[in-house]
């Protein structure tokens, strides 16, 4: 079965890509997203009965992949609870998104391609959480990073589509760096890359040290870090997020698949997965919980001001991932993977919402075109709210279970540590911005006056979108678009209600088993249900807070806003420069490298290597021959004088050389 | 004792002497003679060391045939003294000079050596010739040189012949307008070939002659 | 085969292909033709026999397999002929790659083309040599007579400064070669014989090790290239026709790496463990260096060039490594590389055929023109990139693996390349490949032909099917990898040990 | 004092040789018109070759003969052979240009025999009076068909300044000669090594520098190479030939014979002249050629660089450097042949020519030649597999192993340096426009070159011959 | 300088006259400009100065070889001389000059 649902996706895959041209269009949607369907259905069984049913955890082996002396790398698939989790979530989503896409992406010449595009993410994504080593892993990490790449820049005629593509992969690479470094580090601790050998091996080595890099390090710690690096740059946490914002240039629904729902949340698995290592690593989980707090408020505070739908929602996705490793870092890794669990469906929600309002605005993307738009599009309408709802954390709804659930296991935490109440004090601040900028969205893009009229921006993507509507109006997304809409809203409704029990509740240690690993003495699940009711209330008063201010602001007095912007105008222009984190990563990074690029090309090689080296060296022994050739006067007088030197020179040596 | 050593340094200053003269002499005439005056000399060096037949050589060969030899080609080649007599050290300055302190440095080396030359107070020969006391010097090497050394004496020969015909085919020239008598072709010479008989048709000249 | 083995066979059969085209008379069409099929044919033949050589060898044995000996030159001078599981890949590979040189140049070359032909299937006839040859002379005697035939190629067939190019690559790689040679000569003086199987038994003494090693690195770095003497190889590059571009980025640069296993580290070992830091300060700085220089190319060849000399650099740091990860790593990695850069020199040579210029700006949004030329250059770059599910990725995995666990600075720098290999080869594809079609030039640009379809299509498969299943190469390799990791680090033993008597 | 019949028999050769010259001369003289070379050529082929046969009759004897001036071993009869296949190949490439050029004179093929047999008895010499001997009976020759073109100023010039030059050198090698006699009290080889032991006096060294000095200039070997590129270029191109194979051969003979039976025991004093000598003319050899347009200057420059390189073989002073010395001699000797053939085709409309550029392009017009003429250059490159290669490869290869480093790495980077004009000859003949076609060549000419081409090319198949052969010439020296 | 120098004649005085007349020789082969005929007298003095050498060698060492050897040396330099003059005759037939400054045709 854990084969089926894995290699549907591929089948889809190759069939989309390699035969799309050939089958048409139509059929290859139908093709890819039934597999995919299929796939979901499979996943779901395999939840109930690895989650629920008590099914046992395996990884069979399919192949050998390397094996190089003490290395041994296999394919193999395996299934345990958190596994089937992300299963579920991965091919859920993917599935629904398939279908929606169908709708979205209904004018597109190239849809097969998106298609094909799409399954193989949803291959690549399956691999990685299936994996039952490092490396394999790492296959999946990659490969949900072509994925992204290749869907980013799918329309690659947009110069910022091709840049955000390539961006995205860089950035994700820097964060690779540090999971490969990881993984070496771990084979040479373990003398392997599978995870139950590596598990196994774990405890044992708690508080050993290893001379790496010119030091000697507590080797867990600097594992653990070199890892997490990696989840940093697949989920976009603080310093390796740039990408994300950017990535949104691809097609909304991509958006909403993989940089909001799953690829994102691949890091989070990751740490997760890593439980046994992570463990034994206090202070690693110490810079966890770091990041994750900082860029849930950073992430917050950059949404604040942004006017790009899309943008509104990748940052507040990246603050939820910020949420979500907080959660991870006090020890809640649990927690953390329901906080995505959850996340998956309202932000996926929220993503096709958007996309729907993009569709109905013919391509329009910035909230400051629109407004009013619940009269035309309820059912986008409701939705959103319902995604914004949960987002915000309103009681009862998916994101109030693991959100708030988060924010108590920073402050039970916060007992032992200083760093878990940087988190609670981050994270509950967070949630009020996250509140304040999802109703914003709310207020900007569905009420008020309409501000769409003849002269709305063609820029975004001029060659799709409005050739066949004549009228220009908002119109409602079709029925193949809200379908999946109304899946997940249901989902983003009551995922928190019915699953808490089991992923963060009593059930806990029924339903993950060995799949996530708690130390002995980590009991937070329990202390966080008994911290005070204050603290439990806290995230929720500031959902309302934040919720009022946006009222305030977008609907009563909507002159604040700017009021409120002209105030403060450097801290405006901070925000909206995302804390100028581009400017600063090309002045420190991408203009040097050129910079460098072209001083080694024409400076090293050019000058210094070819003009000391083989240039350099022809001209001097062209000026030798030369000056050798001058000798050659011709003159009998001077050729014997030449022999008379060589005599007179060889005299004079040995006559030199005896008197020594 | 002394008087030999006094011939010595008489042949010795004259042979530098004429040398000198030889190579710095703006005639070749002159330096052709000074360099007969060097090579008689010579030969009279040559007679105190005892080596009678090769100073009589030297006088007769050289003196005789090589020298007279230079002197009739300076004299046939039809060379314009005039242009000579410039300065054969006119060009070059520079060279001139560092072309003489390299002289002078190989010139005091090659003094200082052979004026050490100490250690031959018995030959080192192995299968040398030795002098015998009661043996002429003509006659000693009258002795070897058509046994001992007859292979090299066939060699020598042939080096003689080498120059004979070189000399002959770089200088000889067969001028076509000049009539030789062929004993050959006098030989082969057959009626045939020699006499045609033609018939004259009167008034008509010879046909095709 | 006339008293020969297989290898001789492997060898010789080009030049029977060599003798056909010499016979052909004519210079008309059908003649030409008729060359091409015959030099195509020589090379699959070849491709085959090497196919049943390489069932005759047994992977699980770290000997030399498929040994010939004949007398020769005598004084220990023979010729002798063995593969073992660091050679038979490569061998492989280059009768692999030929028939696609072969075949790349079937419509470019018009000029000359049989002497083209012959002066492939004799360079064929070398690079197998020099990948079988056990006696060190007959190595040499392959290993650089491949300049030749290399050098007549860039030089009768090359670009505009083809002239230029062809010299330093000639003079470039002699220099370093002839020192080789001197070292050559050295440890026959030692061992009064040139046998590498004796060789590789012979202790050479460590003052004279290091000499004897620098000689030989100064041949393999420049044939490598390492930093700082690869700047014969972008000129190289930029000026050869494509076949040659591919033969010389996907074999010649290979046999400094082979070159590196086969003596330096088995002979040498112990000043290989003292020059390992210098051979790794080099390959990262040209991972780094040329890394950026890529980046900043605006040719697609000298781009793909200087990737490849960062590449290159991935190779002999783990060789240098002397783990079993670090070695195997790196020959897989020449392996790939060969498959990688190979395609992507074709696939510049697709372009280049169309639009005769290999300028970066003057290409753009061909995706829309050509989509499945999008698609083979994208599976290139990447493997290229190194993406796991190629075979990019396994080699470099495995040498950074391998050298991580000797030395974590050297993989930690190393492990930056990947980052920047992104960067330049994404960076390419997306000016030539994506944005919008609005060069008017390019409007009737076609799609990859059936021939070139041909061409890439196996390159592309190989490439992925190394990527999800190294077990080929890998498994060829183990065991001889094995037999050198153990006798470097007996002798390192050894000498620490004598080091300990010592005090 | 051994029979006559005996001393014959061992120096069957060279009495074939000198009969021979006087048969042919008489000939010439009584039955030849005008003077011109009836078929005295094609008969002093058959003599060289004949002589060259006889050296394979008896292959192992080492005999001492004539007073003990004359030795007939298995080195002399190797480099005899060589001397005589020089001559041979010389002659045959004449034959076509001396009637050409009209100075088709049968007293050609006589002073090529005379100047063969010169060099036989040179290369057999085993006292200072036969070798001296020996030089001069191939000098004088040497000087008089320098200057055979008689009506060309450049020939005379050549001949001139060859002898002049010459005439000097012999003086330097007879003032050597007097002064190792001096020390040692005798001429013949085996009494100076006898004599000369231990650390030798300075005036015997002085007369050591002499000595070698006067043989250096008939290597050429700097510095007293000077005359050798003007006379390569002044000379008919068959006479350039004959000097650029058989007269190098006699010469590195009889110069690895001195310093080898000799002065065996005062190595590091004459070896630091070969070093010396050789560093130089690899370097000038190499720096020279590279402005050079006229092709036989070039190889004149290209010679002297390659005495270089096979002096490096001397400099080891050892059998096995011996034996490289003969490898690079032999093979030199068919890649110069080979080169001066090439030369030789290069005729257009009627006239030689001798600059390179005229071969621009001749791949595309004669694409055997140019295959021939890049295997021969590659080949005195030096590049594998070609027979250039594995001369080097013998000569390097033993004075590595005497420690000469530097001078082996300098001898590499020469060589490297040398490549490059030598790859320029292919690049213009292959990488540049045709120019004019040249005429067909004469069946003996190409004849000559697709044979040396086809021996340098193959040598790596088959080089067993060669190397047994030198290593035994290097053995009956010691 | 003792008296002794002047009127004990031994080996070494010859030896040094040789090496001046040598020397002389040599330096007027490299001094002379005009006339190429010099430079044939030059090597006369040379040879000249060899057969002094051999010739005080042979009556010091007491052996007659060195007087042999002069003997062949006076036979090859009359032959010498007569090709020398042949080649000059040679040369100046074709450029009615023998300055050793003109034979300057081949350089470089």
């Amino acid at each position: 079965m854990i084969n089926a649902i894995v290699f549907l996706p591929l089948v889809g895959f190759l069939i989309a890509g390699l035969f799309g041209r050939v089958i048409g269009a139509r059929p290859a949607e139908l093709v890819t997203t039934a597999l995919l369907m299929l796939a979901a259905v499979l996943a779901w069984v395999t939840f109930l009965q690895v989650g629920f049913g008590g099914a046992p955890a395996s990884a069979p082996v399919i192949a050998n992949w390397m094996t190089s002396g003490a290395l041994k790398v296999d394919w193999a698939f395996r299934v345990d609870t958190l596994t089937a989790v992300m299963l579920v979530v991965v091919t859920s989503v993917s599935s629904l998104v398939h279908l929606y896409s169908i709708g979205y992406m209904h004018e597109d010449p190239s849809r097969q391609r998106f298609f094909a595009y799409l399954s193989l993410f949803t291959f690549a994504m399956l691999m990685l959480v299936t994996a039952d080593n490092l490396v394999q892993m790492f296959f999946g990490w990659e490969g949900v990073g072509l994925a992204s790449y290749l869907l980013i820049g799918f329309w690659y005629e947009k110069p910022a589509a091709n840049a955000a593509a390539i961006k995205a992969f860089v950035v994700n690479r820097v964060g690779d760096f540090g999971f490969a470094l990881g993984i070496f580090l771990v084979f040479i601790l373990t003398k392997s890359v599978s995870f139950d050998t590596i598990f196994a091996a774990a405890p044992g080595l708690a508080n050993k040290s290893i001379h790496v890099f010119g030091m000697d390090v507590d080797a867990m710690t600097i594992t653990c870090l070199l890892l997490f690096m990696g989840a940093c740059g697949k989920s976009a946490q603080f310093l390796l997020h740039t990408w994300l914002p950017d990535a949104m240039e691809g097609p909304t629904p991509v958006s909403a698949l993989i940089h909001a729902a799953t690829m994102v949340t691949a890091g989070v698995f990751m740490v997760a997965r890593l439980s046994p290592l992570f463990e034994q690593a206090p202070a690693a989980l110490t810079v966890v919980t770091i990041i994750g707090a900082t860029t849930a408020f950073f992430a917050a505070t950059v949404g604040l001001v942004q006017n790009d739908i899309k943008r509104v929602i990748a940052y507040s996705t990246c603050s939820q991932l910020g949420y979500m490793f907080v959660g991870i870092g006090v020890g809640g890794y649990s927690l953390g993977i329901f906080h995505l669990f959850t996340h998956a469906f309202f932000k996926a929600l929220l993503f096709l919402g958007a996309g729907s309002v993009i569709h109905a605005m013919h391509h329009e993307q910035d909230m400051r075109r629109m407004g009013g738009l619940r009269k035309d599009i309820p059912f986008t309408f409701a939705m959103m709210t319902i995604g914004t709802l949960a987002l915000t954390g309103v009681p009862f709804t998916a994101g109030y279970y693991s959100k708030d659930g988060i924010i108590e296991a920073a402050y039970a935490a916060s007992a032992h540590s200083a760093a878990a109440t940087y988190a609670f004090l981050a994270t509950v601040i967070a949630a009020l911005l996250t509140s304040f900028y999802s109703w914003r969205l709310v207020f900007m893009t569905f009420f008020g006056e309409r501000k769409t009229g003849d002269d709305h921006g063609h820029d975004a993507h001029h060659d799709h979108g409005h050739d066949d509507h004549a009228d220009h109006a908002p119109h409602e997304s079709p029925l193949v678009m809200l379908i999946p809409l109304a899946l997940l809203a249901f989902g983003a409704l009551f995922a928190g209600l019915i699953f808490e029990n089991s992923f963060i509740g009593e059930g806990f240690t029924e339903f993950w088993r060995c799949s996530l690993f708690v130390a002995a003495d980590n009991h937070l699940l329990h202390e966080m249900h008994e911290v005070p009711a204050m603290v439990s209330l806290t995230p929720t008063f500031m959902m309302l807070l934040g919720f009022a201010a946006a009222w305030y602001m977008y609907i009563v007095d909507t002159a604040a806003p700017r009021r409120l912007a002209e105030g403060n105008p450097f801290l405006y222009r901070f925000l909206l420069n995302k804390w100028y984190f581009d400017e600063l990563y090309d002045f420190l990074f991408v203009r040097p490298a050129f910079w460098l690029g072209r001083l080694f090309w024409k400076g090293g090689d050019g000058r210094i290597i070819d003009g000391l080296g083989p240039d350099g060296v022809s001209a001097r022994v062209i000026d030798a021959a030369g000056r050798v050739v001058k000798l050659q006067t011709g003159f009998i007088f001077n050729y014997a004088f030449a022999m008379l030197i060589g005599v007179a020179a060889m005299i004079t040596w040995y006559l030199l050389e005896g008197v020594r | 004792m002394l008087l030999t050593a006094a011939f010595f340094w008489l042949f010795a200053i004259v042979t530098i002497l004429s040398a000198i003269a030889v190579v710095t002499a703006r005639n070749p005439v002159h330096s052709v003679l000074f360099l007969i005056l060097a090579f008689v000399n010579a030969a009279g060096l040559f007679l105190l060391l005892g080596a009678e037949f090769l100073a009589m050589i030297l006088v007769v060969v050289y003196v005789g045939a090589v020298a007279v030899l230079f002197l009739f080609v300076v004299m046939m080649l039809d060379v314009d003294f005039a242009e000579l007599k410039k300065g054969m050290m006119a060009t070059q300055p520079g060279l001139l000079v560092v072309g003489l302190a390299v002289a002078a440095v190989v010139v005091i080396e090659l003094v200082m050596v052979m004026g050490g030359w100490l250690h031959l107070a018995q030959p080192l020969a192995v299968g040398g010739v030795p002098l015998s006391p009661g043996v002429s010097n003509t006659q000693a090497l009258g002795l070897v040189l058509y046994t001992r050394y007859f292979y090299l004496f066939q060699a020598a020969g042939f080096v003689l012949l080498t120059a004979m015909i070189g000399a002959i085919v770089l200088t000889l020239r067969h001028k076509p307008e000049v009539k030789r008598q062929s004993i050959e072709e006098q030989n082969a010479r057959t009626r045939s070939g020699a006499i045609e008989i033609v018939k004259v048709r009167s008034r008509t000249g010879v046909e095709g002659a | 085969m006339f008293g020969f083995g297989l290898l001789s066979g492997l060898i010789f059969l080009p030049l029977v292909g060599v003798a056909f085209i010499l016979s052909l008379r004519g210079d008309d069409a059908a003649t030409v033709q008729n060359a091409r099929w015959a030099a195509l044919f020589t090379t699959i033949v070849t491709f085959l026999l090497s196919l049943w050589a390489w069932r005759q060898f047994d992977t699980a044995s770290a000997a030399f397999q498929l040994i010939e000996e004949k007398r020769w030159l005598g004084g220990g001078l023979s010729y002798k002929l063995g593969v073992d599981g660091m050679s038979m890949p490569f061998v492989l590979l280059t009768t692999f790659l030929m028939p696609f040189a072969i075949l790349a140049s079937w419509e470019s070359i018009t000029m000359r083309v049989k002497e083209y032909l012959i002066a492939f299937l004799v360079l064929e006839t070398l690079m197998i040599g020099v990948f079988c040859a056990l006696d060190l002379a007959l190595f040499y005697l392959f290993f650089e007579g491949g300049l030749i035939p290399m050098f007549l190629i860039i030089g009768i067939w090359g670009g505009k400064r083809r002239v230029y190019a062809s010299f330093k690559f000639f003079l470039y790689t002699l220099v370093g070669s002839l020192l080789m040679l001197l070292a050559i000569m050295a440890m026959y003086g030692v061992a009064g014989t040139t046998d590498i199987t004796v060789l590789l038994k012979t202790d050479f003494p460590l003052s004279m090790q290091k000499w004897l090693w620098l000689a030989f690195f100064a041949s393999f770095a420049v044939k490598m290239p390492m930093w700082p003497v690869h700047t014969w190889l972008p000129d190289a590059h930029v000026e050869a026709p494509t076949a040659g571009s591919v033969i010389l980025a996907a074999i010649l640069l290979k046999m400094g790496g082979y070159g590196f296993i086969r003596f330096s580290l088995p002979m040498f070992p112990d000043a290989s463990h003292y020059f390992s830091p210098l051979v790794w300060t080099l390959s990262i700085i040209a991972i780094i260096y040329t890394s950026l220089v890529a980046l900043v190319q605006e040719d697609m060849k000298k781009l793909i060039a200087y990737s490849s000399v960062a590449h290159m650099g991935f190779v002999t740091m783990g060789l240098f490594a002397m783990t079993q990860q670090g070695v195997q790593g790196a020959i897989f990695q020449m392996i790939s590389h060969g498959l990688v850069s190979g395609a992507l020199f074709l696939c510049v040579g697709v372009v280049y055929d169309r639009m005769h210029t290999r300028d970066i700006a003057a290409y753009g949004g061909l995706v829309q023109r050509m989509p499945l030329y999008a698609v083979a250059l994208m599976v290139f770059t990447l493997a290229n990139v190194g993406l796991p599910g190629t075979s990019g990725f396994v080699g470099e995995f495995l040498s950074l693996l391998g050298v991580f666990v000797v030395n974590s600075w050297v993989a930690g720098f190393a492990t930056t390349g990947v980052i920047l290999s992104a960067c330049y080869a994404l960076y390419l594809y997306r000016r030539i490949i994506f944005g919008v079609l609005d060069k008017p030039a390019l409007a009737a640009i076609m799609d990859l032909s059936p021939r070139e379809i041909v061409l890439l299509a196996p390159l592309g498969v190989l490439t992925i099917y190394y990527g999800v299943h190294p077990g080929p190469v890998l498994d060829a390799s183990a065991a001889s990898v094995a037999l050198l990791v153990k006798n470097y680090d007996a002798a390192l033993a050894a000498i620490k040990t004598a080091a300990l008597v010592a005090h | 004092m051994t029979p006559f019949s005996f001393a014959l028999a061992h120096s069957l050769p060279e009495a074939v040789l000198a009969i021979g010259a006087l048969t042919l001369l008489m000939l010439g003289v009584f039955r030849a018109k005008d003077g011109r070379d009836w078929i005295i050529s094609e008969l002093a082929i058959v003599i060289l070759g004949i002589a060259f046969i006889l050296l394979f009759f008896d292959l192992k004897s080492n005999a001492v003969i004539w007073s003990g001036s004359f030795v007939d071993d298995a080195f002399g009869r190797f480099m005899k052979g060589l001397a005589l296949a020089g001559s041979i190949g010389a002659l045959v490439l004449s034959l076509d240009f001396m009637r050409r050029e009209k100075i088709d004179l049968f007293e050609f093929p006589v002073l090529i025999v005379i100047a063969t047999l010169g060099m036989l008895l040179l290369i057999s010499a085993r006292d200072l009076i036969a070798l001296y001997l020996g030089l001069e009976l191939m000098s004088l020759s040497l000087y008089v068909i320098a200057a055979f073109d008689r009506d060309n100023p450049r020939a005379s010039e050549a001949g001139l300044k060859y002898f002049a030059l010459g005439a000097l050198s012999s003086g330097m090698l007879l003032y050597g000669a007097s002064l190792i006699y001096g020390t040692a009290g005798t001429i013949t080889f085996d009494g100076i090594a006898k004599a000369m032991t231990g650390v030798p006096s300075i005036g015997a060294v002085f007369g050591l520098v002499f000595l070698l000095s006067g043989l250096a200039f008939k290597m050429s070997l700097v510095p007293f190479h000077m005359w050798t590129p003007d006379v390569y270029e002044g000379a008919p191109t068959p006479v350039t030939t004959f000097f650029a194979s058989a007269a190098k051969m006699a010469a590195v003979a009889i110069a690895v014979r001195i310093v080898m039976t000799a002065f065996p025991h005062v190595v590091p004093q004459w070896r630091q002249i070969i070093v010396f000598t050789s560093i130089l003319s690899m370097a000038v050899g190499a720096f020279a050629a590279i402005g050079q347009t006229n092709i036989k200057r070039l190889m004149a420059y290209s010679s002297i660089g390659h005495m270089g390189f096979a002096m490096v073989g001397l400099a080891a002073a050892n059998e096995a450097g011996v034996q490289g010395v003969l490898i690079y001699m032999a093979i030199y000797l068919v890649m110069t042949l080979g080169a001066f053939a090439a030369i030789l085709s290069m005729r257009i409309t009627g006239t030689y020519v001798e600059n390179i550029g005229d071969l621009a392009g001749l791949s595309q017009r004669n694409g055997f030649m140019a295959f021939c003429l890049a295997a021969i250059m590659l080949s005195l490159a030096g590049i594998p597999p070609l027979a250039g290669f594995w001369a080097k490869f013998y000569a390097f290869s033993p004075a590595v192993n005497a420690g000469l480093y530097p001078l082996a790495v300098l001898g590499v980077l020469a060589s490297t340096v040398a490549c490059f004009y030598y790859l320029r000859i292919c690049k213009i003949m292959y990488f540049d426009d045709p120019a004019k076609p040249f005429d067909r060549a004469s069946p003996a000419v190409t004849g000559v070159l697709a044979l040396s081409s086809l021996l340098i090319v193959l040598f790596s198949f088959w080089p067993g011959p060669l190397v047994s052969a030198a290593a035994a010439a290097a053995k009956s020296l010691f | 300088m003792s008296s002794e120098f002047f009127t004990n004649i031994g080996l070494s005085h010859y030896l040094a006259l040789a090496a001046v007349l040598f020397t002389i020789g040599m330096v007027g082969i490299i001094l002379n400009r005009k006339n190429i005929i010099i430079i044939l007298m030059s090597v006369e003095l040379i040879l000249l100065s060899v057969n002094i050498n051999f010739v005080a060698f042979s009556s010091f060492l007491g052996d007659l070889t060195g007087q042999v050897f002069s003997l062949f040396i006076l036979t090859v330099a009359a032959a010498e001389a007569a090709i020398g003059l042949a080649i000059l005759v040679t040369y100046f037939r074709n450029r009615g000059t023998i300055a050793v400054e003109d034979i300057n045709m081949m350089k470089g």
